[in-house]
C-alpha cells in the first residue's frame, strides 16, 4: 500500500485542474481513509514543497500543483519558443464545424473516419473558435457544434459565406489512395 | 451468443473456432450453421495468413512441416461455408484459395527433373510468408504489451504561474481551411459510395443563429430574424435555414394561422 | 538567482511535452549555464525524487516526469474516459512500420496478406506516431511511413532499438526442406 501523501500528490499531478478533498476521498473509495485523513495529507503536502520550484495551493474547486511565482520568466520563455501549429486532426475537425455546422461529434467522426478525441474539441472550445448551440434529438443528446464570431474575426472575415469557396470537387482516379498523406506530415 | 451447433459424430468435421472458451466445430456437410458464429469467427482473423496460422497452430505443426493438401482442404472446405451462407468473404480470402490449389496441383504433378532444388518446393513461398508474418504478429503483442502513456502511466504536470504571454496562439490560414474541407469531402467520396451533400453557407451560418437565439430567448418570431439590410435573399436564406432545423427535428414552428407569425421554439424545451 | 535544478524542474513541470537539454540552454540563453552544467542538473534531478510519486524520465525527445506506474489505478479513476483500446489489425500495421519502416502501405499489406484500411493509417497519424517521410519512387509515388519520437515518447522509450527484439526467421537448413515433400504427398 502506498502512502497516503504519495498517491494524493500523484492525483494532483495527473489532473490538469484542481481536485476537491471529497473527490479524492471517493477515488480512495474502497480504502480506509476518510475526509479527515485525506485532509490532514494534503496539509502536509500543502507545507511539503518549500525547497521545490512549485507549491500546492488552495483555490475555489479544490487544490492544485502550480509552479511558484519567480520562475514565470523562464516558463514565458518555454512557452513562446516553439510557436505550436495546430494538428491536421484539428483542423479537419475544425473545417468540418465551419462548412457543415451545426454539426454533432459524431458526424465529423463519421466523416472523419476517427474518433475526434475530447482534446481537440476542447482547444478549440478555449479558444473560443467553436461553441455549443443546442443538442440533436437522438440517443445521448449529443451536442451541436458551431463556429463562433471570434472565430470569424481571427479569420477576418464578416461572415461565413465568406469562406472560400470550395473548387470543384472533380473525379479523383481510383489509385489516388490517400490524398491526405502529403499533408499529414505537417502535423506529425 | 449461440454455439449451440448440433454435431453428428457420422460426419466429418473439423474444428474452426474456440468462441468464449468453447470449442465450436462446423459440420462440412449440410447442417444448419448459425451465420454470426462464422462471421465472428472470420472476424477474429487478420486475413488469410492469420487463419491459416491458425489451421497450422491446431494441427500443432510448424509452419515448415505443413501438409498443403490438408491445409488446402480445409481452407477451400471453409472458403465454400461461407459462400454458402452467403458472408461476404474479403477478395484476400478467394485470393488465397487460389493460391493454395495451386500449390497443391503443381505438389502432385510428377517433378519434371531430379533437381533437388528448394526453389522447386511450391510451398516454399507460402512458408516464407507465413513465417515473415508471424513474426510481426508475434511482436505486435509484445508491442501492445509496453506500458503506454494515458494507458498504464501518466504524465506529470502542475498549473503554470502568471507570465506575460509572449505565446502566440497557432494561426489558421482560410484557404488552408477549405483546402482541407474540400480533401475531406474526396476523401469521403474515395470511400463512400454517397456523396457529401454541399448546401450553401450562408443557410448553415443561419441555422446556428438561429439555434444560438433560441438557447438565450427559447422563443422567436421568425421576422425578427430577419434584418431589413439582407433584403429579400436575407427572408428566404432564414427560411430555408428553418426548414432545414424543422427538418433535423432541432426546432419547433407553430404558425397558429394562414399567414400568421412563424413562431420558433427550442426543441430542447420539451424536454 | 533561483538554483539551476529548480529552473529546470519548474520548466519541465509546465511543459506539457518532454524538453530535451539543448532546449533548456537556450531558454537559459543569457545565464551563465552550459550543456554540461544542465546536464549535471538533470542527472541530479534525475536521482532526486525516490521518495515521491514521481520521476523524472528519458525519452526520445528529451526528459519529462511522469506518475510512477504504481499510482495508475487511482489516477485511471480520475478519468471518465477509457484509454483507447487498439485493434490487433492497427497494431501490426504499427509494429510493421515500426520495424520496417520506412514503408509504403502497399508493402505492409503483402506481409500482412490483407489490406490496411485508410481508417488505421489515419488513426495512427492522429496519435502522431506515424508519419511520412517520403515517397517511394515507383508508380503512384506512394508514401512512405515512418514512427515519431512521440511515439517513441508515449511508449517511455529513447529510441527505437529499445523496442522488443524482432523474434528471428527460423532459419531451417534447404535439406530438410525435401523429404517434406514426399511426406505431403504420402499423406494426401
Amino acid at each position: 500500500m502506498s502512502k497516503l501523501e504519495n498517491i494524493i500528490e500523484s492525483l494532483y499531478f495527473s489532473a490538469s485542474r484542481p481536485i476537491s478533498e471529497s473527490e479524492i476521498v471517493k477515488i480512495l473509495d474502497d480504502s480506509n481513509f476518510d475526509l479527515k485523513a485525506v485532509k490532514n495529507a494534503v496539509s502536509v503536502l500543502e507545507k511539503k514543497y518549500q525547497e521545490s520550484s512549485f507549491e500546492l495551493v488552495k483555490v475555489a474547486s479544490g487544490h492544485r500543483f502550480r509552479i511558484k511565482q519567480e520562475y514565470s520568466q523562464w516558463i514565458s520563455k518555454l512557452w513562446s519558443e516553439k510557436p505550436q501549429k495546430y494538428s491536421r486532426a484539428l483542423l479537419e475537425t475544425l473545417s468540418l464545424i465551419a462548412y457543415k455546422q451545426p454539426i454533432t461529434r459524431g458526424e465529423i467522426e463519421e466523416v472523419r473516419g476517427v474518433s475526434v478525441s475530447s482534446q481537440i474539441i476542447r482547444t478549440l472550445l478555449d479558444r473560443s473558435w467553436i461553441k455549443v448551440v443546442g443538442h440533436r434529438d437522438v440517443p445521448g443528446r449529443p451536442a451541436l457544434l458551431a463556429t463562433t464570431k471570434e472565430f470569424l474575426d481571427d479569420l477576418n472575415i464578416s461572415k461565413l459565406s465568406e469562406l472560400p469557396e470550395l473548387p470543384e470537387l472533380g473525379s479523383i482516379p481510383s489509385e489516388v489512395q490517400i490524398p491526405l498523406l502529403d499533408e499529414a506530415q505537417e502535423s506529425a | 451468443m449461440d454455439n449451440s451447433v448440433e454435431l453428428k459424430p457420422s460426419q466429418q468435421e473439423f474444428n474452426l473456432a474456440v468462441l468464449n472458451g468453447e470449442e465450436v466445430s462446423f459440420p462440412t456437410d449440410d447442417l444448419y450453421i448459425p451465420p454470426n458464429a462464422l462471421k465472428i469467427f472470420l472476424e477474429s482473423f487478420e486475413g488469410p495468413l492469420d487463419l491459416l496460422l491458425y489451421f497450422i497452430r491446431k494441427q500443432n505443426l510448424d509452419i515448415l512441416e505443413i501438409n498443403v493438401l490438408e491445409i488446402t482442404n480445409q481452407y477451400v472446405a471453409y472458403i465454400d461455408l461461407m459462400e454458402k451462407i452467403q458472408f461476404d468473404l474479403a477478395g484476400e480470402y478467394l485470393v488465397m484459395a487460389a493460391y493454395l490449389t495451386e500449390i497443391k496441383s503443381r505438389m502432385m504433378l510428377p517433378k519434371e527433373s531430379d533437381s533437388e532444388d528448394e526453389e522447386d518446393d511450391p510451398r516454399s513461398e507460402l512458408i516464407r510468408r507465413l513465417q515473415e508474418y508471424e513474426r510481426y504478429k508475434t511482436v505486435s503483442k509484445k508491442i501492445d504489451s509496453i506500458p503506454r502513456v494515458g494507458r498504464d502511466f501518466f504524465v506529470a504536470s502542475s498549473g503554470l504561474p502568471e507570465f506575460e504571454s509572449s505565446q502566440k496562439l497557432p494561426e489558421v490560414d482560410l484557404n488552408k481551411l477549405s483546402q482541407i474541407f474540400s480533401e475531406l469531402l474526396q476523401r469521403q467520396k474515395l470511400s463512400a459510395s454517397h456523396i457529401i451533400e454541399f448546401e450553401k453557407l450562408s443557410t448553415r451560418e443561419k441555422m446556428s443563429k438561429i439555434l444560438d437565439l433560441l438557447i438565450k430567448e427559447k422563443n422567436i418570431e421568425f421576422h425578427k430574424l430577419c434584418e431589413i439590410k439582407e433584403g429579400k435573399i436575407g427572408i428566404i436564406v432564414n427560411f430555408l435555414a428553418l426548414l432545414e432545423l424543422a427538418k433535423d427535428s432541432l426546432i419547433k414552428i407553430i404558425q397558429s394561422k394562414d399567414f400568421g407569425i412563424i413562431n420558433l421554439s427550442s426543441k430542447d424545451e420539451v424536454h
